[in-house]
């Protein structure tokens, strides 16, 4: 079924997430594949709720099962299952293999202990490094992060620092075992506009230095029009259009995609264009095509069928009934 | 020594992190130091005011009390002279602020005044108790915190879990037992029925170490068994709230192991409550430690403090209380230090 | 009125908020006996205005100070100095009876739409909030006002039976939206009203504020650190950096023909969806963090961060200086040479840039379209 | 079992979490599935009310002497047997209780009303004065309640009433923290600052916002507080402080049953039940309130 699952360094194939309500799973991501390459960056955009990050983070098993499990499919790092492996083979990949920046550099790095200590803890769990030559390592890291004056950052309390520096420690130390896959969850959500800029810049010029594959989520498709190579769309626990960064947004195939970039400030002149309605609540998912209800575009028949996601060409999908006759606009054309 | 190697940037790098650590490590310490000797300074400062203060509520509530102690000590059948002259003597005939004028400059000489039975120093009666209770109460302190806090850290980790179910119900059962009614459980059980520990009794700490160790094994589990069950839900709560913590998500995404991210990462942030709490625990339980005192046939503080107030000896209940409010003071001094280093973010405020 | 630091007025109106050199400095720090002992300027002598039924976008990082200028406007927090004019009140001289009269006419939106709702109140308990505290309503005409600002800001009129929880971020908004209104008044102080909203969400939000300023005549102080949002809703901009207005002026002047580095700085961070062009752009990364406010530069606050500054630039601070047309700039490099505008600003400002002095890594090469697509797809 | 935080779904995921609240559970049906609580409430409430009701009840007086039966086990006559003086041992357990339960209600009240207004106002206007008064409220922290009775009985003589004040006075500094710390956490939230800026005034926004967020903390508190107080009055009754005989409380009824400990455990052993059941009731329920309270508000 999946013949390019093994090909990239991360694959996900036929992936299910469930919350667990009342002792009974409900499924909220279905049919996720995605795949991933060495240097390559990949977007995953979609709203809060879209799954996205649970999308992400079920390749670290870090999901608290009480709440949310991977029901079904499989999470491949270089052709090597994730979802069965045991969990203390699981803890050596976690760090050393796949490097994880999360949303809210304010409260992901512990309050009770300097940075320095925070980024050698990894470093010397994984590696053989002595304290000497992990605070060596530190101090480059904080370097190659964009950090001035490290040699006073190092031993400073997170509560010293701004919220760009934060983040900036937080790829420092997704980064610090060189990594093979690198999960970015929504890195700039939190942050202004001008470290915004900054820190997409460095997650992808790391990416490619370091050879890593990346994924970004995030909820802004602006955000990513120059940092990913390809972006997958997701909506209501699918994805809903994959393709090339440049595919994508020139030429969308799905109505929620258009209407995503319809969204940003500055692609169409006056009014901005919202998404009527709100997207369904986790797990009570409309029947037929998920995004019927609220696409401009829906047919009766879009709340009957369940759309496939069709590859159009070989870097382009979209999961949408009514593809071949909707002229859809991109941006910029 | 970055200079004369010179072997590239790492070892550069090496020789400039080894000479920042060691610059003049004297200042370094004393910059460190500076804000919690601050901090040390103001609550020192703060405390003296605070215990003349108490002192001050304890006179002047005693004055507006319509019982008369001079009656009290002579019993209902003394002659209204021999009240009256009781009362000149203890200086009773005065005004509050003229008695408390006399106890306070007593202080600054260095006592707290006499007992008014017998004339005893206030001091000399509290010095004779001070070694059971602090024996007592110290051992109990060291069984609450090390049962409490561990047990305490890793239910919280595992929320619902085995360990976290029975512990539960065990400091509900614990926290609602009166420490002086589980000493007479205890008693009847290991002393009266098994006869494998010392019943009542005075305890003399200078003889036999064993013994006196034997004798207090009662009284310290007594003692410490609710506020055991106190701190073990407040460590609880506590390892529960940072468990939950985004930064705990990052460190496991480090890949650190969950024993390791309990010891370091959990422990540090989850402690700042408990140990306030045991702090404030060292007061409960000199209180408490009055009552089971009692009931063990102990000659402690509390002992001391029960005995004089069914006298109306106020000077040394006096005593007492301030003896203990200073020690609780220092106490939370302490523990006050203890949240300087666990959590460098309040340092500042 | 006072037109020295004012904006030439395009149609005589008076204005309806007028600040002129409004400060306030927030205490940090005080030693033992409780004498201040650090301050911070969170606002320094800020004169705007605001006509009525226009928006003035308020523009700048965290920490710039703008969304304490708008508390000021509204005296939610009181200033050190300065004069603050709302419709004819002196508004810095109202007596607290007086101010609570005038409440119902400026009001606020706040940024996070999960605070900004009392967790345990009805949806309609809370819009009517507003009415019940001026207590001249009646039941009967509350709850009519609530079901027709509830139609107004399209939710249900079930919605005023349920709480917040039952509501997601975008319905929670509108739901303080509806309560910002409910009482007509002209000014509305909307403090990020979008930052913590999905983008979708952000174009219906926005859309809305933007209807109900055109339906009802609303007046809007719109806060933000995104500058791409404040130029599609703003009628002028002012931008802020660490307490002072550097920048202001007509949105489309401010956005197209800025003449403040940091301004140029904020346009080369708005990210463009359009990914061809986002890969020719040059775009300007400043050097570190926005220094502390605590501590604030010599001269020009931005000049440590600043690709063009000079030595005049850490000696003395720039006033503003408004031209003509209403656009005011403070920056002693782009008031000496005319053609430092726009386009031409960025440009010179990426030649400035050092080698070294960048704290990020060189740009990213663009990745080659024939990258090998390994969608996974059925 | 215990108040649980709310599990989050995952830290960080706060909107996918959205899914998990359910607003609008009627509270009595979610307090009925708070099984443990609800048996918790039914014992205490028959508790209270055999209490309240002993005179009524054909019981023989707590303090009639019969000496010719003293001692004796469970009969028809006496359910729970006699005590050392043939005093009926049900009779006498139900007299201590309700005095342990108005005497535990003394300390409660005293502790709620020092503590709760002055927290409250300090917490929402902060500053110095909240500087003043928290440091006020440590040193009376410093002292243990029961030092504090025993000080009252010293002062006041062998009176419970002002012993269980002082109990209740060294129980204040925990209501005041309370509720100065929610009073400050609230009055910070957004929706205070939006009522201000409709113009509400300060004592409004106490009452409308403020009562309602301290509400389930504060009931935790004066649970536990109660049930401290029950064992603070055994304690000093115990030790001859508190009530005098030939009144029975909980406390005193323990210490004439010491001394026969050795011949009659049961009559040790029946206060001591008495009380942890009493403690344990009140736990519970205010456990199981807290749950449903925390649970009300839902995840955020």
């Amino acid at each position: 079924m999946n013949r390019t699952a093994d090909v990239g360094a991360l694959s996900i194939g036929g992936l299910e997430i469930s919350l667990v309500q009342g002792g009974r799973p409900v499924p909220v991501v279905t049919g996720v594949n995605l795949s991933v390459n060495k240097k390559e960056v990949l977007g995953l955009v979609g709203e809060s709720g879209s799954g996205k990050s649970l999308t992400s983070l079920a390749a670290t098993r870090l999901l608290d099962p009480r709440v949310v499990r991977t029901t079904a499919g499989s999470v491949k790092l270089f052709g090597k299952e994730l979802l069965t492996l045991p969990e203390a083979e699981m803890r050596r990949v976690r760090g050393k293999e796949i490097g994880i920046i999360f949303q809210d550099p304010m409260t992901s790095l512990d309050p009770a202990f300097t940075i320095g200590y925070q980024l050698s803890c990894g470093l010397r769990w994984h590696t053989d490094l002595t304290r000497a030559a992990a605070r060596n390592r530190v101090l480059e890291l904080l370097g190659l992060v964009g950090i001035g004056d490290p040699r006073r950052r190092v031993d400073q309390y997170p509560h010293q620092l701004s919220g760009g520096t934060r983040q900036r420690v937080m790829i420092a130390m997704a980064i610090a075992c060189e990594p093979k896959v690198l999960i970015a969850d929504e890195p700039t959500t939190a942050l202004d506009a001008t470290t915004q800029a900054q820190i997409l810049e460095l997650i992808a010029s790391l990416a490619t230095t370091m050879e890593m594959a990346t994924v970004i989520t995030t909820h802004d498709l602006g955000v990513v029009a120059d940092v990913c190579d390809r972006v997958a769309v997701m909506y209501a626990g699918q994805i809903v259009e994959c393709a090339t960064t440049d595919e994508l947004f020139y030429r969308p195939k799905h109505p929620y995609t258009e209407r995503l970039l319809q969204s940003l400030p500055g692609v169409r002149a006056g009014r901005l264009q919202g998404i009527p309605g709100q997207p369904p609540r986790s797990g009570r998912f409309p029947q037929g095509c998920r995004f019927a209800p609220r696409c401009p575009y829906a047919r009766p028949g879009c709340s009957a069928d369940d759309p496939e996601l069709t590859r159009l060409q070989t870097d382009h999908a979209a999961r949408c009934l009514r593809e071949a006759e909707l002229e859809l606009t991109g941006v910029g054309a | 020594m970055s200079g004369i190697s010179g072997r590239g940037p790492v070892v550069a790098l090496v020789g400039g992190a080894t000479a920042g650590r060691g610059a003049k490590p004297a200042n370094r310490f004393v910059q460190k130091a500076a804000p919690l000797l601050r901090m040390v300074a103001r609550r020192v400062g703060i405390a003296v005011p605070l215990l003349v203060l108490v002192s001050f509520s304890v006179f002047a509530i005693s004055s507006i009390s319509t019982a008369d102690p001079a009656r009290a000590i002579l019993g209902e059948g003394a002659t209204p002279q021999s009240v009256a002259q009781l009362r000149h003597q203890l200086g009773l005939d005065q005004s509050f602020l003229h008695r408390y004028w006399d106890w306070l400059s007593g202080v600054a000489h260095g006592g707290l005044g006499n007992s008014w039975y017998g004339n005893i120093p206030v001091l000399t009666k509290i010095s004779q108790g001070l070694p059971t209770t602090i024996s007592l109460v110290l051992a109990a302190m060291i069984l609450t915190a090390v049962v409490g806090i561990p047990l305490g850290l890793y239910a919280g980790m595992r929320r619902g879990g085995k360990v976290d179910t029975i512990a539960n119900s065990l400091a509900a059962i614990g926290l609602a037992m009166p420490e002086f009614w589980v000493a007479l459980v205890l008693i009847l059980l290991l002393s009266v029925k098994l006869r494998v520990l010392p019943g009542t009794g005075a305890l003399t700490l200078s003889g036999d170490p064993w013994q006196a160790a034997r004798h207090l094994v009662i009284p310290v589990v007594a003692i410490a068994l609710p506020q055991i069950c106190a701190l073990y839900r407040q460590t609880r709560a506590s390892a529960a709230i940072v468990a939950q913590q985004d930064y705990v998500r990052t460190a496991r995404a480090g890949g650190i192991s969950e024993w390791s991210l309990l010891r370091t990462r959990v422990a540090k942030n989850a402690l700042v409550a408990p140990v306030t709490l045991l702090g404030l625990q060292l007061g409960r339980m000199i209180g408490i430690a009055a009552v089971v005192e009692s009931v063990y046939g102990l000659h402690g503080i509390g002992s001391i403090a029960v005995q004089a107030a069914l006298t109306s000896d106020l000077p040394v209940v006096l005593g007492v209380v301030l003896v203990t409010a200073a020690v609780v003071m220092a106490a939370n001094l302490l523990t006050d230090i203890a949240t300087y280093y666990l959590a460098p973010k309040a340092r500042n405020s | 009125m006072s037109g020295v630091n004012g904006v030439t007025k395009h149609d005589g109106s008076a204005p309806l908020l007028t600040l002129r050199n409004v400060s306030r400095r927030f205490v940090t720090g005080r030693d033992f006996l409780g004498r201040v002992q650090q301050s911070v300027c969170a606002v320094d002598n800020v004169s705007i205005d605001v006509d009525p039924g226009t928006t003035l976008g308020i523009v700048g990082e965290s920490g710039s100070g703008k969304s304490t200028l708008g508390r000021l406007a509204l005296r939610m927090i009181e200033s050190d100095a300065g004069e603050i004019d709302f419709s004819g009140e002196d508004l810095r001289r109202l007596s607290p009876k007086d101010l609570r009269q005038l409440r119902p006419q400026m009001t606020m939106i706040f940024q996070d739409p999960y605070s900004a709702l009392n967790p345990r109140w009805t949806v309609g308990r809370s819009i009517a909030e507003p009415l019940r505290i001026n207590g001249s309503s009646t039941r009967e005409a509350t709850h009519s006002a609530v079901v027709d600002m509830l139609a107004r800001v399209g939710l249900d009129a079930d919605a005023m039976h349920r709480r917040p929880a039952a509501f997601s971020g975008g319905q929670r908004q509108r739901i303080v939206i509806a309560r910002a209104l409910i009482t007509r008044p002209r000014l509305v102080f909307c403090d990020e009203p979008v930052s913590a909203l999905d983008v979708s969400t952000r174009a219906q939000v926005i859309g809305l504020l933007e209807d109900l300023q055109r339906d009802l005549g609303l007046t809007y102080l719109f806060v933000s650190h995104d500058l791409g949002i404040v130029e599609s809703v703003s009628d002028r901009i002012a931008v802020m950096y660490l307490g002072s207005v550097v920048e202001i002026g007509n949105a489309e002047t401010v956005a197209r023909e800025f003449r403040h580095p940091y301004t140029a700085s904020l346009v080369s961070a708005v990210p463009a969806p359009d990914p061809r062009a986002q890969r020719v752009r040059r775009r300007i990364v400043l050097n570190g963090d926005p220094p502390s406010p605590v501590d604030p530069p010599s001269g020009c606050t931005f000049h440590p961060r600043c690709p063009l500054a000079e030595p005049i630039c850490a000696r003395e601070k720039p006033p503003l200086q408004i031209d003509a047309a209403g656009h005011g700039v403070a920056c002693h490099v782009t008031q000496r040479s005319t053609d430092l505008i726009g386009a031409n600003l960025l440009a010179r400002m990426t030649d400035a840039r050092e080698p070294g002095i960048s704290t990020t890594v060189p740009a990213r090469v663009p990745a080659p379209d024939s990258a090998p697509a390994s969608a996974s797809m059925p | 079992m215990s108040a649980e935080l709310p599990l989050r779904l995952h830290p960080g995921l706060g909107t996918d979490a959205e899914v998990l609240t359910s607003a609008g559970v009627g509270t009595w049906r979610s307090f009925a599935r708070q099984r443990l609580g609800l048996v918790a409430l039914i014992v205490l409430v028959f508790i209270v009310a055999a209490t309240l009701l002993a005179p009524l009840l054909p019981l023989a007086d707590p303090n009639a002497q019969v000496l010719i039966d003293r001692l004796q086990g469970p009969t028809w006559h006496h359910w729970l047997g006699t005590d050392e003086l043939g005093r009926d041992e049900l009779a006498r357990l139900l007299a201590a209780t309700r005095i342990s339960l108005w005497a535990a209600l003394q300390a409660t009240v005293v502790g709620v009303a020092l503590g709760v207004p002055i927290g409250l106002t300090t917490g929402l206007l902060g500053g110095r004065l909240d500087g003043v008064v928290s440091r006020l409220f440590d040193a009376v922290q410093s002292m243990p309640a029961l030092m504090l009775a025993i000080a009252s009985v010293a002062v006041f003589g062998r009176q419970l009433t002002p012993a269980m004040v002082a109990v209740g006075v060294a129980f204040s500094p925990t209501f005041y923290r309370v509720s100065r710390a929610a009073a400050s956490t609230v009055s910070r939230e957004t929706y205070v600052e939006a009522s201000r800026s409709m113009g509400q005034r300060t004592t409004r926004i106490v009452f409308s916002h403020i009562i309602g967020n301290v509400a389930s903390t504060l009931i935790v508190q004066i649970s536990t507080t109660f049930a401290f107080g029950i064992l603070a009055e055994a304690a000093l009754s115990y030790l001859g402080l508190g009530v005098q005989p030939p009144a029975a409380s909980l406390g005193s009824m323990l210490t004439s049953a010491a001394i026969l400990l050795n011949t009659s455990p049961q009559l040790t052993l029946l206060p001591g039940l008495v009380i942890i059941l009493l403690a344990l009731c009140v736990s519970q329920v205010s456990n199981a309130v807290e749950y449903l309270t925390s649970d009300e508000v839902g995840v955020r």
